[in-house]
C-alpha cells in the first residue's frame, strides 16, 4: 500500500530586490494563503504537518523557529524547521506522509535577505572557524563605513595578519571553484555569460523574476572581475521572497478537484564541510540526482526529463550541475549552452524561470522557486515560456558558499 | 498579500534596526590543539594520517571523515610547511561589498605529502599572474608573537 | 557491519576533554577568537508600523479579528486561530492587569546587579482576555506587586517618544492596584 | 509504513568548557552509538542532525559543518530545528526517515557547544526574542520562565519547596550517571532554596547548566533488526505540536501545545491511559518547575497534581512513576539539543536494561519522553517500548 505524494498546490509572492513595505511574517503568510487558496483547502482543518525551511542569521533571531506559526497557519499543529533549501523541506514533507500518519503537508521557504545589513560578514560566519574563516582578515571587528574605493594603481604587496583591516568577501570561493570548472572542463567565460544572457533573458516572460534584463555575452564579458574568473554579472543578485507548497498524498488527492502534479522522487546529499579535502566537482548534485533517479525510476535522464531547473548561483553552476545531475556529459554542458539545446524551445530546456540570475538569489527558497517552475511548467501555465509536452521536470538547488550540499526533485505529470 | 491593508505612506516607520552581535570563542577541538600547539614551536605543520586509508590531512583530524575510525597519536607526522597552488582567485571585495583597498590573493595550496589543502593568502606583487602549481611556502609570525591560531601564517609566498 | 562492543552499563564511558575557566585564562588550550559583524534592519510591515506610530502618539492599538471575535494586542495584520486578515483598528486603554510577573536579580548578559527589576505581562484593557505584552513595571516594590494588579501605563514625555515599545517608561499602579 | 527499532545509543561527557570541536563532540557520541550497533559509516543510509541556535556554536549554517562528524560525508544529510525541542524532535525526524521506507538504517546525531558563545550563553539568548517588542526592553532569558513558573504557581498554589524537590531528586539521580556535569548526592530542599535568587522565583539551582556535549542514536527498519539484537526496542509514537508566537497573548500556567502533541503520540502509541499504560517518564526539565509542568502536559496527572507527585515520592527512581531517573537537564546538564542524551538515549538505555545504577527497578516495557522548545511554545514527545 505504498502511497504516492502529489503536489496539490502552491503559492508565491512576487519577487523583490526589498520589500521594506511587509514584514518577514506578512511575506510568509502571503505565499502560504496563496497555496492553500490554490489547493482549495481549509488550513486550519486540512493540513497536518507544516514544514519552514530557514537558519537564523538570515532572518536575525537566534531561533528564528519561534516566529514561524501564526503566519504559516501552524498554530496547534506539528510545526519544524528545516535548516536547508526548501527541497529539503520537500523531501521531508514527501516522508512524512509516506510514514502514512501524516496527509496533508504544507512546505514553505522564503528569502527575506534585505532584512540582513551585513551580509558577506554572515556568510564569512559559515565557513570553519579556526583554519578557514580567520584567513579572510581580522578577527577584530573591523570598522565598516570607511573603506576606501579601490584604484587600478598598482597594489602594494600583500601582508596577511595583524595590520589587514578588512576581511575578504566569502565569494572568494565561488572564483576558486569556477577556476576549477574552466580547467577541468575546458569551458570558457565566455560560455558562462551565455548562461547570464539566457536566464536574464527567460525572466522576461516570468512575471514574478526581479533581475530580467537585455544584454550581451559582451556586456557581461565587460563587467568587472570580483573574484577572477567570477566577474560581477556571473553573480545572482539577492531577492525577497517566499514559496509554499502543500503536499498530499493521493488519496486524499483524489477527493479534492485538482490535477496533481506528482513528487516523484526526491534526492540530496552532502559533501565534506571540509575545503580542505572536498572535490569541486558537485559531487553532491551527482549523487542526489543518483538518489533521486533511483527513487522515481528515472534510467536515462537526459532523454527523459523535458524542463529543468538547475541552481545558477553563479553563471558557471549552472552548465557544472547540469554534467553532475548526468543531464550532459562532463564536458558537455559548454556546446549545450552554446547550440540552443537550453533554451526555453530547445531540447533541454533549462532555467525557464530565468533561475537565480534572472530570478534572483532567493537563499532557501531557491529551490522552491526552481520547483515552483517545474510544477508550473507541468501544470501547463507556464504562458510564454510554457515547454511544450512537458511531463517530467528536475528542480534542484545546492545551499550556497560555502557548502557542500544539495538537493534534486523529480515531478511527473499525474 | 492576503490581507486587507498594506503600507501606503511611506513616511510611516518602515524598519527596525537591531542586531545578533555576540563575541566567539572557538577551542581547538582535539586535533587543532596539537596542530596549533606544535606551530607555536617549530616552523612546520602537523599531519594526521587514516589508518585504514592512509588519507594524510593536513590540518590535522581525530578522525577519517571517510572512514570514520578515530587516528591514533602514532599515525601523526610533521610535514614541511610547502604546497603547490591548486586554485587562486584574486578577490577585489570586502566582505561589506566595498573595494578593497588591496585585492587580494587567496589560494587553496596542496600541502606536501599530504592529501589536502590549506586556504592560505599568497603573498605577490603581481595580481594578474597565473600562479597555478607554482610552488609556495608558509610565512610564519615570529615565534614570540604566536597565539596558537591560524593567523599564526602570515601568508604564503613563491618560493 | 562490525562486531558490537558490549557494555553492561551504558554509558560505558563519557567520552570528551573538560576544560575549566582557569584553563582558558591560563592558556593551557588554543583557541580562535571572533567578532562578526551581524546587523538587521527588519521591515515592521503595516502592523506594527502603525502600533509603534500609536505609541509615539501615547496610544496602544489593537485589531479586530471579526470572525473569532478577538480584539489583538500586539496587533498583527492575520490572525492565527481562524488564518483570515485582521482588520479595523481600535485605539485601546493604557491601563491592563498584571498576568504575571518576574523580580529579576539579572540583566542581560547575566551579570547580577543589586536592585531588582520588575518586569511581567500586561493584558492591555480593551483587547481580549490574556491579551498584552511585556513591561517593567515602577512606583512599587517587589513586596507590593502581584498577579491580578490593577496599572496604568507612565509614557515619555511626547517630545522624546520616537515610535517604541520604550515609549512607555513602565506600568504602575492604578487606583494604588485594588480592583 | 515501516515500525521503526532503536540499535544503538552514545552521548559524551557534557561541560560547561570540552576541547572538543562540535563535529569532534559529534563524531565522539557517533562512534559510541555505532559500537552499541555493531555498525560502520558505509551502513548508514541517512544521516539527520539537531543542533539549536547557530548563535551558540557562532558558525551560520552550523548543521554543514558537523557534517564530517555525523557520519555524513556524501551522504543525504540534514538538519532539523525548532529550539530547545530539537533534542527529542531530532529523533522524530529520524523515526520519520526509517518509517516511511526511505531509508533502512538512519543515524541521528545531536550537538551543542554553547560554550562558543563568549562570554556566556546569555547573549546569544538576548536574540531570540521578538526584535520590536522585546529587545528594546533589553531581556533577560530566565524573565521568560520566571513569568511562566510565576503563573503556574499563583493558579494551581503551587509552594516553592515542591519545585525545589524536583532539583532534588534530579541532581541526586544524576550521581549515578557519567557524563553528568552537576550531580549533587548531598544537596537538599534548603540549599535550592536559599541558593540566590536570579529572576524571583528562580533560583540558581531551579536551572539547569549550559553545556557543551553530544548524543547519538540509531534507527533501523523493523525488517533487519534481527540482523543487530534480540531484544529490540521500537518507536511506539512520536508527536509535536506548537503554540503562537505571541507568548504574551496566551495563559502561561499550562502547556496546552504539549498536551497536543502528547494526544498525537499517545494516538499512534494507541494508548488511552497514559499514567497506567505507560512505566517511566523523561520529561524535559530546564527548570524544576518544567519537569511537573510536562508531567502535567504530558497527561501523565491532572493540571496541579504534578507536585504532589513529587511531594509524595512517586517520581523518585524507586517510586510508583519514576521521573527523570537519568538525573535530567538539570543534573546532567543542559546543552540544547544534545539533551537527547539523557531524555531519548535513556528511555532506551532503561527499556534495555542497561543502565546501571540508574537502572529502575520492574520490567519497564514503554516510556515516554519530551521535549521543549522556541519561546514556551513547542512540545516534541517520543514513546519507547520493548518488542
Amino acid at each position: 500500500m505504498s502511497r504516492k505524494v502529489c503536489v496539490i498546490g502552491i503559492g508565491h509572492t512576487d519577487f523583490n530586490s526589498m520589500t521594506p513595505d511587509i514584514q518577514w511574517k506578512e511575506i510568509m503568510y502571503e505565499a502560504c494563503k496563496k497555496a492553500y487558496v490554490d489547493a482549495g483547502i481549509d488550513v486550519r482543518k486540512d493540513v497536518n504537518s507544516f514544514i519552514t525551511c530557514a537558519e537564523d542569521y538570515w532572518e536575525g533571531f537566534s531561533i528564528f523557529d519561534e516566529f514561524v506559526p501564526d503566519q504559516v497557519g501552524a498554530l496547534l499543529r506539528p510545526c519544524c524547521t528545516v535548516c536547508g533549501d526548501g527541497l529539503f523541506g520537500l523531501a521531508n514533507a514527501y516522508m512524512q506522509i509516506k510514514t502514512g500518519h501524516l496527509d496533508v503537508v504544507a512546505v514553505e521557504a522564503h528569502s527575506k535577505i534585505s532584512d540582513l545589513l551585513t551580509f558577506g560578514d554572515i556568510v564569512l560566519h559559515a565557513f570553519d572557524p579556526l583554519f578557514e574563516r580567520p584567513v579572510s582578515g581580522p578577527v577584530e571587528r573591523p570598522k565598516y563605513g570607511g573603506s576606501p574605493e579601490y584604484t587600478s594603481e598598482a597594489p602594494k604587496p600583500l601582508i596577511g595578519g595583524s595590520d589587514e583591516k578588512e576581511r575578504i568577501h566569502p565569494y572568494f570561493l565561488a572564483g576558486l571553484e569556477m577556476q576549477h570548472f574552466l580547467k577541468t572542463t575546458g569551458t570558457t567565460e565566455e560560455q558562462c555569460a551565455a548562461v547570464v544572457v539566457k536566464n536574464k533573458k527567460n525572466a522576461f516572460f516570468n512575471p514574478y523574476s526581479d533581475y530580467e534584463a537585455q544584454i550581451s555575452i559582451e556586456d557581461v564579458m565587460k563587467s568587472e572581475y570580483l573574484f577572477k574568473p567570477v566577474k560581477r554579472l556571473d553573480i545572482s543578485p539577492n531577492v525577497d521572497g517566499a514559496v509554499c507548497f502543500v503536499l498530499a498524498d493521493d488519496k486524499t488527492t483524489k477527493n479534492l478537484d485538482i490535477e496533481p502534479i506528482y513528487l516523484a522522487g526526491f534526492g540530496y546529499c552532502s559533501e565534506t564541510p571540509w575545503l580542505s579535502t572536498r572535490g569541486m566537482d558537485a559531487g553532491y548534485a551527482t549523487k542526489a540526482a543518483k538518489m533521486a533517479y533511483k527513487m522515481a525510476k528515472i534510467t536515462e535522464p537526459r532523454k527523459q526529463i523535458d524542463v529543468a531547473e538547475v541552481d545558477d548561483r553563479f553563471s558557471f553552476k549552472e552548465l557544472q550541475h547540469l554534467e553532475a545531475l548526468g543531464l550532459a556529459k562532463p564536458g558537455e554542458a559548454k556546446q549545450l549552452i552554446e547550440d540552443g539545446t537550453l533554451e526555453i524551445n530547445g531540447s533541454l530546456p533549462t532555467n525557464t524561470s530565468g533561475g537565480c540570475l534572472g530570478v534572483g538569489n532567493c537563499f532557501e527558497a531557491t529551490g522552491m522557486q526552481k520547483a515552483l517552475e517545474i510544477v508550473t511548467q507541468l501544470r501547463g501555465h507556464a504562458g510564454k515560456r510554457q515547454v511544450t509536452d512537458a511531463e517530467i521536470g528536475l528542480a534542484q538547488a545546492w545551499r550556497g558558499i560555502p557548502s557542500g550540499s544539495g538537493a534534486v526533485a523529480i515531478f511527473k505529470r499525474g | 498579500m492576503g490581507s486587507l491593508e498594506k503600507q501606503t505612506d511611506p513616511t510611516s516607520p518602515m524598519h527596525w534596526r537591531g542586531d545578533m552581535q555576540a563575541d566567539y570563542f572557538y577551542p581547538s577541538g582535539v586535533a587543532g590543539d596539537k596542530f596549533f600547539k606544535h606551530m607555536m614551536r617549530s616552523d612546520t605543520f602537523l599531519a594526521s594520517k587514516c589508518t585504514i586509508c592512509n588519507k594524510v590531512y593536513c590540518p590535522p583530524r581525530l578522525y577519517c571523515e571517510d572512514c570514520f575510525e578515530e587516528i591514533p597519536d602514532n599515525n601523526w607526522k610533521e610535514v614541511p610547511p610547502i604546497g603547490a597552488v591548486r586554485l587562486f582567485t584574486v578577490a577585489k571585495l570586502n566582505a561589506h561589498g566595498k573595494k578593497l583597498a588591496n585585492p587580494k590573493i587567496i589560494a587553496l595550496i596542496d600541502i606536501d605529502g599530504t592529501d589536502s589543502a590549506m586556504l592560505g593568502i599568497i603573498a605577490s606583487n603581481d595580481i594578474n599572474k597565473d600562479i597555478t602549481g607554482v610552488k609556495v611556502k608558509a610565512v610564519f609570525k615570529p615565534k614570540d608573537k604566536r597565539e596558537g591560531t591560524i593567523k599564526d601564517i602570515l601568508y604564503f609566498e613563491e618560493i | 557491519m562490525v562486531k558490537k562492543k558490549e557494555y553492561k552499563e551504558w554509558p560505558p564511558y563519557a567520552p570528551g576533554t573538560y576544560v575549566r575557566e582557569s584553563d582558558i585564562r591560563e592558556k593551557k588550550i588554543t583557541y580562535t577568537w571572533w567578532e562578526p559583524e551581524v546587523q538587521y534592519s527588519w521591515s515592521l510591515g503595516p502592523a506594527m508600523s502603525k502600533f509603534l506610530q500609536g505609541l509615539k502618539a501615547g496610544k496602544i492599538y489593537g485589531i479586530h479579528c471579526k470572525r473569532c471575535k478577538r480584539v489583538i494586542v500586539p496587533p498583527r495584520m492575520f490572525c492565527e486561530y481562524c488564518f483570515g486578515p485582521t482588520e479595523e483598528w481600535v485605539e485601546l486603554k493604557d491601563t491592563g492587569i498584571i498576568e504575571t510577573f518576574s523580580i529579576s536579580y539579572l540583566d542581560p548578559d547575566a551579570r547580577r546587579i543589586e536592585e531588582p527589576i520588575l518586569v511581567g505581562v500586561i493584558s492591555i484593557d480593551g483587547a481580549s482576555p490574556q491579551h498584552g505584552f511585556m513591561h517593567y513595571f515602577g512606583e512599587m516594590t517587589k513586596d507590593d506587586i502581584k498577579i491580578g494588579m490593577k496599572v496604568k501605563a507612565v509614557w515619555k514625555p511626547e517630545n522624546e517618544r520616537e515610535g517604541s515599545i520604550t515609549d512607555i517608561i513602565y506600568f504602575k499602579p492604578l487606583n494604588g492596584g485594588e480592583d | 509504513m515501516k515500525e521503526v527499532a532503536v540499535i544503538g545509543a552514545g552521548m559524551t561527557l557534557f561541560r560547561r568548557h570540552l576541547l572538543e570541536t562540535g563535529k569532534e563532540l559529534s563524531f565522539l557520541a557517533t562512534k559510541m552509538a555505532m559500537e552499541d550497533a555493531g555498525l560502520e559509516k558505509d551502513d548508514i543510509d541517512m544521516v539527520v542532525m539537531g543542533s539549536a541556535p547557530d548563535a551558540f556554536d557562532g558558525i551560520h549554517m552550523k548543521g554543514e559543518n558537523l557534517i564530517d562528524g555525523s557520519a555524513a560525508v556524501g551522504k543525504p544529510y540534514v538538519r532539523v530545528f525548532n529550539g530547545g525541542g530539537t533534542g527529542v524532535f531530532a529523533p522524530i525526524a529520524g523515526w520519520w526517515h526509517v518509517a516511511s521506507g526511505v531509508a533502512d538504517i538512519c543515524l541521528v546525531v545531536c550537538e551543542e557547544k554553547m560554550g562558543n558563545c563568549y562570554p556566556h550563553p546569555q547573549t546569544a539568548f538576548r536574540h531570540i526574542w521578538d526584535p520590536i517588542l522585546d529587545r528594546p526592553l533589553t531581556p533577560n532569558l530566565l524573565w521568560l520562565f520566571a513569568m511562566e513558573m510565576n503563573r503556574y504557581m499563583t493558579v494551581y498554589g503551587v509552594k516553592k519547596e515542591d519545585i525545589a524537590l524536583v532539583s532534588v531528586k534530579n541532581k541526586r539521580n544524576a550521581v549515578d550517571h557519567p557524563c553528568a556535569q552537576l550531580a549533587d548526592p548531598n544537596i537538599t530542599v534548603e540549599d535550592v532554596l536559599n541558593s540566590e535568587i536570579m529572576a524571583w522565583p528562580v533560583n540558581r539551582l531551579d536551572v539547569s547548566p549550559p553545556s557543551d556535549g553530544a548524543a547519538a542514536l540509531i534507527f533501523c527498519n523493523k525488517d533487519i533488526v534481527h540482523k543487530f539484537t534480540d531484544d529490540p526496542i521500537y518507536v511506539a509514537g512520536t508527536g509535536w505540536s506548537i503554540d503562537s508566537t505571541m507568548w504574551t497573548n496566551r495563559d502561561l500556567s499550562f502547556p496546552r501545545y504539549l498536551a497536543q502533541a502528547a494526544k498525537m503520540a499517545y494516538k499512534m502509541a494507541r494508548i488511552q491511559n497514559p499514567r497506567k499504560e505507560i512505566d517511566f517518564a523523561e520529561p524535559y526539565d530546564p527548570f524544576s518547575y518544567k519537569e511537573l509542568h510536562h508531567l502535567e502536559g504530558l497527561l501523565l496527572c491532572k493540571k496541579g497534581e504534578a507536585p504532589i507527585l513529587t511531594r509524595e515520592g512517586v517520581t523518585q527512581r524507586d517510586g510508583d512513576f519514576p521521573v527523570c531517573p537519568s538525573g535530567g537537564l538539570l543534573g546532567v546538564g543542559n546543552p540544547i539539543a544534545a539533551t537527547m542524551g539523557q531524555k531519548v538515549c535513556e528511555l532506551y538505555w532503561q527499556l534495555k536494561g542497561v543502565a546501571g545504577k540508574r537502572q529502575i527497578p520492574g520490567d519497564p516495557r514503554i516510556g515516554v519522553a519530551n521535549a521543549w522548545g522556541d519561546i514556551m511554545q513547542m512540545g516534541t514527545v517520543i514513546l519507547l517500548k520493548r518488542g
